[in-house]
């Protein structure tokens, strides 16, 4: 057992626990600390991608106690994506922090860290009950760093986002009693095999409760109708703490993926089919209203909360097709859109720094400052966030209309997601020749901070870069979803003595 | 038995359900305060009700179930963690705001 | 020679200008004309393998082979037509912009970005991959708005950039996707076989759907009714960026793709029907309103619109030569309508002014251009030896091939035959309106300002260009039409004689037209005042209107959900869950599992009773709050009874601790808020909240009462059989806490401490300006600590310090343990704060809470990593038996030191809430940190 | 509830206490309802908490006395507890029914006005 | 006030507090091995240094004997007067005759006067509201007020008296 | 004898527990309210303690401890809230 297995949830556990027990400590300090455990997690993302990229499961026994009696973490190709794509976000948000940000509330550093465990350990946990627990970890760090730098929208949209969460919380548990109640197991192995074989009488309720679920996570992936609370969260939120935000919804698609294909993806009728004949309509019109938010946003910051919605809509879409091709696709968008919108997030705050007037208001009008540089900026953000080329946006829409096109229903989806893309481009070409074009320069421009200008830029390029290398990338991608597919192999490598005796009953 | 802690459950969540759904977070809270106690006593009874056996090793021939007890005491805790949190931030947010209204725009507030 | 090369080349030079900021027109043309000139020249150097119909050159470098996007690129004739096109046109035109720009600064984003166009558009019609061509489709999109806004500080400009992105890569859009079904449909992106899968794609099943997609982005790009509206508004970019991308080459890349697919796609009835109707429309409705412009660019865009109409209709018709006669019109559109584009942007610099009505007679300022313009003009309208006249005859002889279906065959000659007219008509007008029709008036430039002569050069070269192809039509026609036309047709075509062509009957066409142009130019007055009555439309007020009207509509409907309300967020959740699970729960047969209900015990009954009295008095009550809250506490107490008499003795301590304490809490926040609040819900709200209530509480009670009574396997018999084996306790369920599922406490207490962290940093600075509540404290009994409270407290913190002690040394065996001992210390520290005062008890006692927070968090933590030194996973526990003289045998167990953990970070985390949110009721404010 | 191998006599006495301990509990409960005003209430829940629970306690500490074979003195440490602290609670209710101007009944002497 | 590390007064603070936290340990843990005594001793010991800041005042309990005979005679009289409030509880309303009246003290002891406020307030018929500092008065009130001198001199006689004698 | 009686004195308590609570529900003041919760609490003790012989493990004695060590901590708040306005100041 691989000990590193368990350190992307421990390390910034760690850190942040460290990071109280010093509070006193010089600030620099809180901050180095900070800096190099999520420089760690990286290395560790990328380890895992590595040792993951096998194609086997690395199964850690918390407490050295059996599945499915103790509780498991499973370090699979999705997983360790997760990881490594949390880890790189991460520390993009804690640079862009560093440049000040971080101190206009307490305790910034510590509930990063927290807030990054929270995340790590709901990617790699393999117990249902377990990963409730970590979305509460890192549902409360989200809260307290939602909060972070005070302000009356940010108290009304947190409140907001945290009443409905707890309510999303009350149904997960109640789901979570349904299930032990009915198969008297946590283990989300142990569940799938329990689910399939669940006597016919229980199949409805488990059925229900898997529906339940799909509430649950669809709350925090933002689908509709679940996902008022986040425009007005995520545009409130300090700009790390939204970048750090886009991929918070991505937890609840983490989720669904996880327990819709292994928990409630066997026997002779799968359950999950209900599911993913819910989500397919419900994703169209996430993704469309992403379109119209889009379209109808009076801030920079409430459009990259509609691009959020936008992206949940189509990653949820593609998803409910659950091929293998359609999986890999969108897992690169969800890379893709996560970054992207991470980005926005950053450069609304930039740009918005440099308005002489309204912040990120579309409404104001005013001059801004370094408008060239800045405006060649955007315009590279915003083509990598429509999709056009040669960004990776491109390359995961090209992937998705190819995978959507084998089904029946594909063609909506279609129709759909190229006519969200218009929205958008007609959108933020809207906000770029308004803020770039209109108004000149400022007589007086406000100091450009190159710390977080370069982050940005590079966060673009790194865009760019995923596409230009996606080859290796979309590889590895078709093989988690291949992986993702098969639940078999997972069920194998947590429960093996289980697996065993069910090969041999069955011919 | 199971009818009467199933209708009791019941009552615990409609009131809580209704509550949450009136206008003011005050409200709002004592409704999710209901619902989590109804949660918890569903999750406890996902272990079955067992009158007279705790979980206790050499008490009873048959303990109860002590999984579902577990978890509801993590529930328990992180339910108090949670409206510990939110009664407090509803308190921020009432005072900054003016008012505890969770129902739409107000006019009254400026978010500056 | 990799043809890379040849897109490189610009695409590399392009960040010449761009260093260059600054620098005159002058130098930047000439830096950027060298890499335009080598890819030129490059270009040049296939021409005789292609003109000898040579093999297709395909070229291929892996990018995204798993998508089919390979960087791949192809010469073939029709590919080296446009290519030559691109680069030599692009070559002129930055002759040419070298003296439009002369004396302005800041020109280098021009170049730059025209450099970057040509490489965008060389990638078009190089690339042998459709997917590759995409990534270079959508850049000249994004190239042509960026160069239409060029001149930021017009809001024309803006509007017009703004308007031509969204219909081009909005085509772009659709055009991916086409493409997508196509590659799907021939198996491959590559053009070599999807040109040879001709077949199989026009059976394909979504061949219809594919079709659209395409042309919908063919059409968008080249202008094509109901999308040609973009192009009259594209021209608030510089006269350079008219020419060279809106008339020579960017609006060609819609016809370059429908003539590439053409094998592909082609020949089919919505084929014919899809292009060709366009096309004629586009054609006339362009030639039509063309006629009527008064402004000279406005003209010749909308020139431009009919002619790419024209050449679209000849890419439809289907018949044998019709493709040649739309490359070869293709070809001679780009040779006379860039030079008059120049013509126009010159008499623009030199009068100040586009509006034909005041430009007259300027023959005798510039006699030069007259005559270029002249000649490109003659062309334009079709005149005998010019090379338009050859075209324009090849398109009448083509419309009469026409032989299905039966509309067409009628149609088809009359309406090119009035459109011929019209283009003659327009012809003559920009040429003699121009420079001839009287004397100039009131031009905002006096004396116009005219140009050197060398300045007309590039104009003079394609008009010789032109002059050379009205003359020597058969050898540009086998040199450059021919190796096209072959490839656009994917079959050997046998060599044909342009001079041959047609007979009397499209000559005689010709000769309406321009009878009939001449005549309609002379009757021009009458006309003109006829259109001025008709009602002005302008297309990108009415896109502006359109766009501000979608966004305002957009925010109505987003408003309609998205308004803010909390409430109307839970409805929609709660409606779900009614909606999704209810739906499920029809299928169930049986709700009674099998088990015996169960038998009932008075004390239950009255319990339940009054726990359901309750927590309907919490609904009725709710308006008041003190009520409502005594009343929650009522709910609470009985919740901890109904754990106690279903054996679980460790859920009732722990929800007893919370509930006091979740009462403080709510006791201390409740001062800062109204005491009760206003009836606001009408009668249905509450009829509709009550009913989807009552709909989940039935579903709680329908679910509750299905697992009750239904039989269990569970895994927790493993748990009974290894708790004190195993993990060294009698007490199962705290043995789960802290070693089968000690990750989950861990995660519990981390959600503890970072509530607490959390409520620390954001009370830290709130101001509370006024209390709602108003306090009176003069009352006589109002003492801030009665003597009576103060004592006992101290009486009970020692006490509750010793129970605290007992609780958290037995829970490992009975029921008890660090959560439990955590709280009680908590509350009986909290009970100091409300005999004492905040200020008082902090004095007296250890107030770091958040270090003790992070220490409670490291100890649990260490206890889990103490397992790695002997080579165990995170968490895993060890107990024993230790013996000590006097006091004999007792057993420890690390589980202990992870509880010790749970305990601090408890205490730590409930005092770290309490204080802070104290410290706000503390007459000194803010201030200070506490904790 | 597991053995009754308990001596006729000693069940007498827990029973006896049993049932004296929740009629006095009874009464003051019925005295909290009954009762005309605030000030006369506060007496009621004097009785549960002192005879009413304690006779109750008593029961138990005789039964669980004889159950363990020895004597079980936790719930001495109930009534120990529930007597230093009840006594608070009636004083902070008294005081604030004071702060809060409430009226006594018609006819209570020497009501406080100041 | 601080009080050295070295002193007694510092590792000791209240002996007999300690005792009495001890034993309340061994009854709570219901078990009276040799490892509980010791455990329960060094607990009674720890737990008044921990939370002596709280405490500071010097202990005045000097004789626990008539604290015990104090303890009896208050049991009698809650049993006593339980009956008593119980018919009266049972009768009409209308027999009550309710009242307040200030009870002077002589007792200047905090602790002294909690017990006997405490006392007070247990003996069904009668609840203390208030301590004035000021006059060292408190406030009662009486279920059933006949006779208010009668009523003081009982309380005078009953209670304050050995209370008096335990505190001094 | 103490199985049929135990019952008997749990609905007796269980009885004046819904007396309680129908003081908590008329009021008429807050303080009435209080009082009664704090009854309430009281008589729940002896539920508890009831429960505890009915059961038979004595596995709820910590239960009735805490709440007659920590039960009057809530009551304090609630009157400390009406006298002061405050809790903790
Ligand atoms: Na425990
Ligand atoms: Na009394």
């Amino acid at each position: 057992m691989n000990h590193a297995l368990i350190l992307p949830i421990l390390l910034p556990l760690i850190t942040g626990a460290g990071q109280l027990l010093f509070y006193q400590a010089p600030f620099a300090l809180q901050r180095l600390l900070g800096f190099a455990s999520t420089f760690w997690l990286v290395l560790l993302g990328i380890w895992c991608l590595q040792v993951a990229g096998n194609g086997e499961h690395l199964v850690y026994h918390a407490g050295d106690w059996p599945a499915p009696f103790g509780i498991v973490l499973i370090l699979d190709r999705l997983s360790a994506v997760m990881l490594a794509l949390t880890a790189v976000l991460g520390f993009c948000c804690l640079l862009y922090a560093s440049n000040g940000g971080d101190q206009r509330g307490a305790h910034f550093h510590a509930l990063f860290q927290f807030q990054l465990a929270g995340l790590n350990g709901a990617f790699l946990t393999g117990d249902l009950f377990n990963l409730f627990v970590f979305f509460e970890i890192l549902l409360i760090a989200s809260y307290a760093l939602l909060l972070h730098g005070g302000g009356r929208a940010r108290s009304r949209a947190g409140l907001h986002y945290v009443i409905i969460n707890l309510v999303g919380s009350a149904l997960f548990l109640i789901a979570l009693g349904t299930l032990y109640g009915l198969t008297g197991t946590l283990n989300m192995a142990d569940l799938a095999q329990r689910v399939a074989q669940a006597p016919p009488g229980d199949v409805p309720l488990l059925a229900a409760a898997s529906l339940l679920l799909l509430v649950v996570f669809g709350v925090k992936a933002a689908i509709l109708p679940l996902l008022f609370w986040l425009p007005r969260a995520y545009s409130a939120a300090s700009a790390p703490v939204a970048a750090l935000f886009a991929i918070m919804t991505k937890v609840g698609i983490y989720a669904i993926l996880r327990v819709f294909l292994l928990v409630f993806a066997l026997g002779e009728a799968p359950i999950n089919e209900t599911a993913w004949g819910w989500l397919w309509p419900l994703a169209l019109f996430t993704l469309a209203l992403g379109g119209i938010g889009v379209l109808g946003s009076n801030s920079l910051r409430t459009l990259t909360a509609y691009l959020v919605v936008l992206s949940v809509g189509t990653l949820l879409a593609t998803i409910s097709f659950a091929t293998q091709e359609s999986l890999g696709a969108a897992l690169f968008y969800l890379i893709h859109s996560t970054g992207m919108t991470a980005v926005f997030f950053l450069l609304a705050d930039l740009l918005g720094q440099q308005r002489e007037e309204g912040y990120d208001n579309f409404t104001a009008t005013g001059p801004i400052g370094h408008r060239w540089l800045l405006g060649t900026v955007f315009f590279f953000a915003a083509i990598a966030m429509v999709g056009l080329p040669p960004f990776s946006g491109f390359v995961s829409k090209a992937w998705i209309l190819q995978a959507s096109a084998q089904e029946s229903q594909g063609f909506w989806l279609w129709g759909v997601l190229l006519a969200a893309a218009l929205l958008t481009l007609i959108a933020v070409s809207r906000t770029g020749s308004s803020w770039f074009w209109r108004p000149g320069d400022m007589a007086r421009p406000y100091p450009l901070e190159r710390g977080p200008l370069t982050l940005v830029s590079s966060m673009v390029g790194l865009n760019g870069l995923l596409a230009v290398f996606g080859e290796p990338v979309m590889g590895y991608l078709e093989l988690t979803a291949q992986q993702l597919l098969d639940p078999h192999a997972y069920i194998a490598a947590v429960l093996p003595e289980a697996f065993v005796a069910r090969q041999e009953v069955a011919p | 038995m199971a009818l009467l802690y199933a209708i009791t459950l019941g009552v615990l969540t409609t009131c809580g359900v209704y509550l949450l759904l009136r206008a003011r977070t005050f409200t709002v809270i004592l409704g999710l305060t209901l619902l989590s106690h109804a949660v918890n006593l569903y999750l406890f009874a996902s272990g079955r009700l067992v009158s007279s056996a705790p979980a206790i090793i050499g008490l009873s021939e048959q303990p109860a179930d002590p999984l579902p007890q577990a978890l509801v005491l993590t529930a328990i805790v992180i339910g108090f963690a949670m409206t510990a949190f939110v009664v407090v931030l509803a308190l921020k947010a009432a005072v900054e705001l003016r008012n505890d209204h969770v129902d739409g725009e107000n006019p009254d507030e400026d978010l500056a | 020679m990799p043809l890379a090369l040849i897109i490189l080349l610009p695409l590399t030079g392009a960040c010449l200008p761009a260093l260059m900021q600054g620098r005159s027109s002058r130098l930047l043309a000439s830096v950027s004309a060298i890499p335009a000139l080598l890819s030129l020249l490059m270009l040049l150097s296939w021409l005789p393998h292609v003109a000898s119909g040579g093999d297709t050159i395909v070229q291929q470098l892996t990018w995204l082979p798993s998508l089919g996007l390979n960087v791949a690129f192809r010469l073939d004739g029709l590919g080296l037509l446009f290519a030559l096109l691109i680069t030599g046109i692009g070559c002129l035109i930055l002759l040419y912009a070298r003296y439009y720009f002369e004396g302005e600064d800041s020109v280098a984003r021009f170049f730059t970005l025209t450099l970057l166009f040509m490489s965008a558009m060389l990638g078009i019609v190089l690339s042998e991959n459709l997917l590759f061509m995409l990534v270079f489709w959508e850049l000249t999109s994004l190239v042509s708005f960026l160069l239409i806004g060029y001149n930021t500080d017009r809001q024309a400009a803006r509007l017009g950039a703004r308007m031509s992105l969204v219909i081009t890569a909005g085509g772009g859009l659709a055009l991916l996707g086409g493409v997508v079904l196509l590659g799907q449909a021939a198996g491959s992106y590559e053009l070599s076989a999807v040109l040879a899968a001709g077949d199989r794609i026009r059976a394909h099943e979504h061949y219809g759907l594919m079709l659209n997609l395409i042309l919908l982005g063919a059409f968008t790009k080249s202008a094509q009714f109901p999308f040609h509206l973009w192009l009259p508004h594209a021209m608030s970019a510089p006269t350079p960026v008219s020419a060279y991308l809106h008339s020579a080459t960017m609006v060609k890349a819609g016809l370059f793709l429908v003539a590439r697919l053409h094998p592909a796609l082609g020949d089919t009835s919505a084929w014919f029907h899809l292009v060709t109707l366009t096309g004629m429309v586009t054609l006339m409705l362009g030639a039509f309103v063309a006629m009527f412009m008064h402004d000279m660019k406005g003209l010749l865009a909308y020139s431009t619109v009919s002619h790419l109409g024209l050449i679209m209709l000849l890419l439809g018709l289907g018949t044998p030569m019709a493709l040649a006669a739309a490359l070869f019109h293709l070809l001679c559109h780009a040779l006379f309508k860039a030079p008059l584009f120049m013509m126009a942007g010159y008499v623009e610099h030199a009068t100040g002014t586009r509006d034909m009505r005041r430009i007259n007679g300027m023959w005798r300022f510039m006699p030069a251009m007259m005559v270029l313009s002249g000649i490109s003009a003659a062309a334009m309208a079709g005149l005998p030896l010019m090379s338009g006249y050859l075209s324009k005859k090849m398109l009448f002889t083509e419309s009469l091939q026409v032989s299905t279906p039966d509309w067409a065959v009628v149609v088809i000659p009359l309406w090119v035959t009035l459109a011929g007219l019209f283009s003659v008509a327009y012809s003559i007008r920009i040429f003699h309106n121009v420079f001839f029709n009287g004397r100039p008036i009131d031009l905002p430039v006096w004396p116009p300002h005219v140009t050197g002569s060398a300045a007309l050069s590039p104009i003079a070269l394609l008009a010789v260009a032109t002059l050379l192809v009205g003359l020597a039509p058969q050898q540009a026609y086998t040199t450059l039409i021919q190796p096209a036309f072959t490839a656009a047709r994917q079959a050997l075509v046998a060599p044909y004689d342009v001079s041959t062509l047609g007979g009397n009957v499209p000559m005689a066409m010709s000769l309406i037209a321009l009878a009939g142009g001449a005549l309609f130019y002379r009757t021009r007055d009458p006309l003109f005042r006829f259109h001025a009555r008709l009602p002005e439309v302008d297309a990108k007020e009415i896109f502006d209107w359109v766009m501000r009207r979608t966004i305002a509509l957009s925010q109505r409907r987003v408003f309609q959900l998205e308004n803010g309300s909390l409430q109307r967020y839970l409805t929609f959740i709660v409606i779900t869950v009614v909606l999704l699970v209810g739906l499920e729960l029809v299928a169930v047969t049986h709700w009674h599992g099998g088990l015996p209900l169960g038998p009932l015990d008075p004390l239950t009954v009255m319990s339940a009773l009054l726990l359901c009295l309750a927590a309907i008095g919490v609904v009725v009550f709710h308006h008041y709050r003190l009520p409502a809250l005594l009343l929650l506490g009522v709910t609470g107490l009985f919740v901890t009874l109904a754990f106690a008499r279903f054996s679980a003795p460790d859920l009732a301590l722990t929800q007893l601790m919370v509930e006091v304490m979740a009462v403080v809490i709510m006791m201390l926040a409740l001062s800062f808020l109204p005491q009760t609040s206003p009836r606001e819900s009408t009668r249905t709200r509450m009829g509709r909240d009550l009913a989807i209530a009552g709909l989940i509480g039935s579903g709680v009670t329908a679910f509750s009462f299905a697992i009750l009574t239904r039989p269990q396997q569970t895994i927790s018999d493993f748990f009974l059989a290894n708790s004190v084996p195993g993990g060294g306790g009698t007490n199962v369920v705290n043995v789960i806490l802290v070693d089968f599922r000690g990750f989950d406490t861990l995660g519990e207490i981390t959600v503890l401490g970072i509530a607490a962290v959390a409520v620390f940093a954001f009370t830290r600075d709130l101001q509370l300006k006024e209390r709602v509540v108003d306090t009176q404290p003069g009352h006589w009994v109002a003492e801030p600590h009665p003597i009576m409270l103060s004592t006992v407290a101290r009486l009970v913190l020692p006490i509750a310090l010793l129970v605290s002690a007992y609780i958290f040394l037995r829970g490992h065996n009975l029921p008890g343990g660090g959560f439990i001992a955590g709280l009680i210390t908590a509350v009986a520290l909290t009970l100091q704060y409300m005999a004492g005062g905040l200020v008082w008890a902090q004095q007296r006692m250890l107030t770091a809470f958040r270090p003790l927070i992070g220490a409670g968090l490291l100890i649990a933590v260490a206890t889990g990593l103490g397992s790695w030194l002997f080579g165990y996973p995170f968490l895993t526990s060890a107990h024993g038996h230790v013996t000590l003289p006097l006091i004999g045998e007792f057993e420890l167990a690390t589980a202990m030191l992870f509880d010790l953990g749970v305990y601090a970070t408890v205490v730590g985390s409930t005092l770290l809430i309490l204080a802070n949110l104290g410290k706000l009721m503390t007459v000194a404010g803010p201030g200070k940190e506490i904790g | 509830m597991t053995s009754i191998d308990m001596p006729w006599t000693l069940q007498l006495v827990i029973v006896g206490f049993l049932l004296f301990g929740a009629l006095v509990a009874l009464i003051g409960s019925w005295g909290l309802a009954k009762l005309p005003d605030i000030y006369t209430r506060l007496h009621g829940p004097t009785k549960a908490s002192t005879l009413g629970v304690g006779c109750t306690l008593i029961g138990s500490l005789l039964y669980f006395s004889h159950q363990q074979g020895g004597v079980s003195f936790q719930e001495a440490l109930v009534t120990i507890f529930l007597f230093a602290t009840a006594p608070v609670s009636a004083h902070m209710m008294g005081k604030a029914a004071l702060r809060r101007r409430l009226k006594g009944v018609p006819g209570t002497r020497n009501m406080p006005d100041r | 006030m601080t009080i050295s590390r070295r002193s007694r007064q510092y590792w000791l603070p209240r002996p007999l507090f300690s005792l009495f936290l001890a034993l309340l340990w061994l009854l709570m843990v219901n078990d009276f091995s040799m490892a509980h005594v010791l455990l329960g001793l060094a607990l009674g010991v720890a737990i008044p240094v921990v939370t002596h800041a709280f405490w500071p005042e010097e202990a005045k309990i000097k004789r626990p004997l008539p604290l015990l005979r104090y303890l009896l005679v208050l049991l009698l009289d809650i049993l006593r007067s339980n009956l008593v409030v119980a018919l009266r509880i049972l009768r009409p309303a209308r027999h009550l005759r309710p009242g307040f009246f200030v009870y002077p003290l002589t007792l200047d002891d905090d602790f002294a006067i909690t017990i006997l406020a405490s006392t007070i307030s247990l003996t069904p018929g009668t609840v203390s509201l208030h301590y004035d500092s000021e006059a060292n008065t408190l406030l009662v009130h009486a279920l059933h007020l006949e006779d208010e001198a009668e009523a003081i001199a009982s309380i005078r006689e009953r209670y304050e008296i050995p209370l008096e004698e335990i505190f001094r | 004898m103490i199985a049929t009686i135990v019952p008997i004195a749990m609905a007796l308590f269980a009885v004046a527990a819904l007396l309680n609570l129908y003081r908590l529900a008329i009021g008429p003041d807050i303080v009435d309210r209080i009082l009664a919760l704090d009854t309430l609490m009281i008589n729940s003790i002896a539920l508890i303690v009831l429960s505890n012989i009915w059961m038979g493990f004595g596995m709820l004695f910590e239960l009735a401890l805490l709440i007659a060590l920590m039960g009057f901590v809530s009551t304090v708040a609630m009157s400390k809230y009406l006298l002061r306005g405050d809790v903790i100041e």
